[in-house]
């Protein structure tokens, strides 16, 4: 049976602007999660929980990172919780980047803003399966931009921000020309990336995590549906996703 | 021992504690969290005529001590509810309560008589805060002649008790529940959500993709309380309470106001083992307040004497 | 620069924030907190007729995220306030807004009367959630036809703008918006509270003396910002936009959502600088969300198109 | 103008069952505060804020003692904030005990239950006008007993429980013709045991510090009102009291 973990923060930082990365500890959830997967988050005085994905998992030391972007007041109030608070948290939930497929050598990650976290995971999953990855990653700015170093550890790694403040001046999309050749990309981040990359990448395999408001993240309460390209309707995101093939959702 | 249990028409429940429509879908996310035979009844996702695919998203948005939902009626069809999901609720130990919902009087009907062809559904629950398109869109439930028109076809579709869950948009909620009584309503279920709105700055728009959503959570207990309070004065029939709902202490309040049993909705996505924490608390709470059993406990909060008539 | 003021009828403000009627008593309290100048306006504690002495206590309970309340109009009488609370508030460069109330047609238009002999009082806020206490007790502001006359007679008796206060406690609040706004209303003042109740478990009886009152706070913003949402589309005259104010960012979601000026209750208690406050920061919150001045924003949250129909 | 005050906690121990005792420390109040004033206390996640007497003022320490009772969530969460913590309080507030006016020599000060805590600074400051001082505090049971020695030091001390299980058995009304000559009255706790106290004492001049539901606490919402004896109607509790003469309300 499924219950509520209870996770003890170990490190709380900002790691750029307004974005927070917490160390959490938790043996069962560090044991199970796979890379795209999220934690549902209860936040002190708010009646819905946050969605915020897994963006690490050091197996040994039980140890799962996460980061966020302090966008408003739940995620404002979980960065100022304090190092060995007990976080009240649903999860893994969703179903997680597919890992047993075999989609070739060569993967690109596409992450946008504080859509870049689980790729993380991902990508460090994929480097130990044998992959061969290439991330690039979009920012507003520079003073949001984060993990630089750690992308770059597991591939070659090109930022772009909007107004080039680092890296390369632009949008993801306007570099993907430049990539060497892909066997299949992984993206997630805000909705008009998604949908500029996968028109971009039609002709190749992809994968992507998409957000939705949610309420219950459990798959109960049918919030977070997207539509899709079949006949059956909706999917929900919390319990069918996050993670969609490209072809699969209507965005 | 402290006596759970409750006796209502067509529900013969061990304990008071459900969770609410919609709020619960049919069972199967929650079942993997706790065994659902512990649960006093469940009900079902509102069920309509044929498959809906509801509304665009956002479909919620969290307000002070409450939410908005505007899901709209997602749902596989009455059909489909019946093949697919009632078999996996009826393994359990526990009652079955069919929400059922519709844009016309006939497909009210139509789901009814579904319902009514298998017997592992125990009741059926009528959500009148619809529109009726038929007519313009007034909601079947704030209008006294309508909702009782569609409480007489159902009953009359269906051999299960009828519980018509009340909207609490409102003037006059005794005049709903009174006309719906008159019309052949086995019990009332209340509240339903009170219509409400957020707007999004960043977009300047009302969050929601349908505008308006369903406002619920703990923000509205004082209004349920209210209204079941009023409403016990007026009818004979039991009322299954709901609205805020998320202790053992407040289902002790929903009793004292008048209620029966009551459903706990938005309090499950806060923390799936609300029903269960309840169920378990409940007996202390009833002790610890002078009770034997839930049954003692019911309308006994309700202060007999003239109506007040004051200005706030 | 960004233009805080706003043109209304009788009531040039400003900025668009005055204290909510019964939550600021006569200003004096507050007035040892801040210059009373610096508000768009003050809604006094309603008047009636005569002195009341209001319901027997408790008269306050908390809810989540909100508060019910059952004062019973505790005041001095129209005459009193007159003469010892108007010409206090008159020192101060602000815009007085007297909020009338009473149980009879004909004691509205006593206190009607009486406040169009001052010149200080700028505007009259008609307080229609209350009981008539000829027709039995319904409340003026839940039937369209009591609520056009009490607002004629009004109008009648005073030569001030007359700002109708709607209760939202109606299962249609444009037809109440309707029904004043063609009466005469010179603008309308919402949302007024929702009737609640909470039940004390030790006592096992309502915990406000009165049994029922009214439920103010940010639990019922989402309620307010539909129902200003909806009149702006049927209704020309002005709103003022209450219900569950606390912060710069509410003011602007109002204001989105079609309220011209806004008022402050509840929110007074938990922080008394809170109208000050938001007069400091609203200026900051306007420019970052792309307007210049109050009116810019005014309805702006509106998306033109036909009205949902949809069960949530 | 009056302002909120940004009061630091210093200390928090439980000094009887459920029962907390809180140091504060701020200079303006501890030098203004006169015994019988409250302090009206935001506690994080309530709407309204709750009133607390002052037990106790240390002038040259800046230090402010209340005693508050846990019986609900607002005194609970209260009770849990850590050493170091703000609080954000209005106060002090109320008219607080007369000390000028001149009420012969011996006075007798009558506590129950939380009702205590406000007649300690009253003692206290009555002792050092030059005031005979005997104090008679009823509790519950012997685990809510607190203060006994603190009011032994200023004057003779009669505790009384419910259930005898500490000092005499029964009601404070019980003791009170044991007492010898008084010449004053000061009573605070639960309604029903004000009332006793006054028809025990109506011969003698008493003051009564009462409690209500408070919605602005300071005088702007009319909800904290007590019915008065003269034709006035009502006062409130929050700006008129909490402290009355006995004969001036109805209880
Ligand atoms: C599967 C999933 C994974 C996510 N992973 C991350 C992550 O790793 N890092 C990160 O910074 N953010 C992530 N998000 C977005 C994150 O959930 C929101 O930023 C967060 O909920 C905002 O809460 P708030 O109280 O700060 O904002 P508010 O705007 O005050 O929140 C109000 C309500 O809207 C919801 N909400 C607002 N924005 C979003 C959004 N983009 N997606 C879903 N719900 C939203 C909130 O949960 C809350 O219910 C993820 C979202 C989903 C669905
Ligand atoms: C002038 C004054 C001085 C007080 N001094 C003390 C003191 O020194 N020590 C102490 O322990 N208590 C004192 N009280 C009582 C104290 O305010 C309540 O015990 C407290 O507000 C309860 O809050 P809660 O959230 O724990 O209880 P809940 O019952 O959850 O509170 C719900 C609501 O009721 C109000 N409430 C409940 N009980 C009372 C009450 N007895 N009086 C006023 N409001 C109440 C709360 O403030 C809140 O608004 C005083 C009350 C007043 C009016
Ligand atoms: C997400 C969501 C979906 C709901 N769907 C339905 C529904 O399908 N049928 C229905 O009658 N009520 C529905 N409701 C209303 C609840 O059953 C319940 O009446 C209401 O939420 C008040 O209870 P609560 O405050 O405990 O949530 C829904 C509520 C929520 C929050
Ligand atoms: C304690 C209290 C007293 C009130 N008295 C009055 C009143 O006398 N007349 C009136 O029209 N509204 C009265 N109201 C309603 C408020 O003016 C306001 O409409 C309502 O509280 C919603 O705003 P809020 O959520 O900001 O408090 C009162 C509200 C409160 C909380
Ligand atoms: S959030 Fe409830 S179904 Fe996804
Ligand atoms: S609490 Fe508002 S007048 Fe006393």
């Amino acid at each position: 049976m499924k219950t509520i973990q209870k996770m003890i923060i170990k490190k709380v930082n900002t790691i750029a602007l307004d974005t927070t990365e917490m160390v959490l500890v938790h043996e069962e959830v560090a044991r199970t999660a796979i890379p795209g997967q999220f934690l549902h988050i209860s936040v002190p005085g708010h009646t819905l929980r946050r969605p915020v994905s897994i963006a690490d998992v050091d197996k040994k030391e039980h140890a799962i990172t996460i980061l966020f972007k302090q966008i408003g007041s739940g995620t404002k109030a979980l960065a100022s919780l304090p190092v060995g608070a007990t976080l009240d948290v649903l999860g893994p939930n969703g179903n997680g980047f597919n890992l047993q497929e075999k989609n070739g050598d060569t993967i690109l990650l596409i992450g946008g803003g504080i859509g870049v976290p689980p790729l993380y995971y991902l990508g460090k999953s994929l480097v130990e399966k044998g992959y061969k990855i290439i991330s690039v990653l979009g920012f507003q700015t520079k003073d949001y931009v984060f993990y630089e170093q750690k992308f770059s550890k597991i591939g070659k790694t090109i930022i772009v921000t909007d107004d080039g403040s680092y890296g390369e001046k632009g949008l993801v999309t306007d570099v993907l020309n430049e990539i060497e050749q892909i066997d299949c990309y992984y993206s997630c981040g805000p909705l008009p990336m998604l949908k500029a990359v996968r028109s971009h990448l039609s002709h190749k395999k992809g994968y992507l995590s998409l957000e939705e408001r949610m309420g219950c993240g459990v798959g109960a309460c049918f919030a977070c549906v997207v539509p899709t390209n079949d006949d059956s309707g909706y999917k929900k995101i919390c319990q069918d996703g996050p993670v969609f093939q490209a072809e699969e959702v209507q965005i | 021992m402290i006596d759970l249990s409750v006796e209502l028409p067509g529900l013969s429940l061990k304990n008071p504690i459900m969770p609410a429509s919609g709020c619960f879908g049919f069972g199967r996310e929650y079942s993997e969290y706790y065994d659902l035979s512990r649960l006093g009844a469940i009900m079902m996702k509102a069920a309509t005529g044929s498959k809906r695919l509801g509304n665009p998203t956002p479909r919620v948005a969290e307000t002070a001590s409450g939410m908005l939902n505007a899901i709209g009626l997602q749902n596989p069809g009455v059909n489909e509810v019946i093949k697919n999901e009632v078999p996996f609720l009826a393994q359990y130990d526990t009652k079955i309560i069919a929400n059922i919902a519709g844009s016309t009087i006939e497909e009210y009907e139509k789901v009814a008589k579904a319902f009514n062809q298998t017997k592992d559904v125990h009741a059926l629950e009528l959500n009148i805060s619809c529109p009726n398109v038929k007519e313009g869109g007034i909601q079947f439930g704030t209008d006294t002649e309508m909702a009782a028109r569609v409480t007489e076809i159902v009953k009359n579709a269906s051999d299960k008790p009828v519980y018509v869950k009340l909207s609490p948009n409102v003037s006059d909620i005794t005049a709903m529940a009174r006309s719906v009584e008159k019309a052949g309503a086995d019990g009332l279920s209340m509240i339903n959500t009170l219509t409400g709105m957020q707007i999004h700055l960043p977009s300047k728009q009302p969050l929601l993709a349908n505008k308006t959503g369903g406002l619920s959570g703990p923000a509205i207990k004082p209004i349920a309380i209210r209204m079941i309070y009023e409403v016990r004065q007026h009818v004979s029939i039991p009322i299954i309470g709901m609205g805020g709902i998320s202790t053992a202490e407040d289902v002790l309040e929903f009793l004292l106001a008048g209620a029966n049993a009551v459903a706990i909705g938005t309090a499950n996505f806060q923390n799936p083992f609300t029903c269960i924490d309840i169920i378990e608390k409940l007996p202390e709470v009833l002790k610890q307040n002078g009770f034997h059993s839930v049954k003692d406990a019911v309308g006994k909060g309700i202060v007999d004497d003239s109506s007040n008539i004051s200005c706030p």
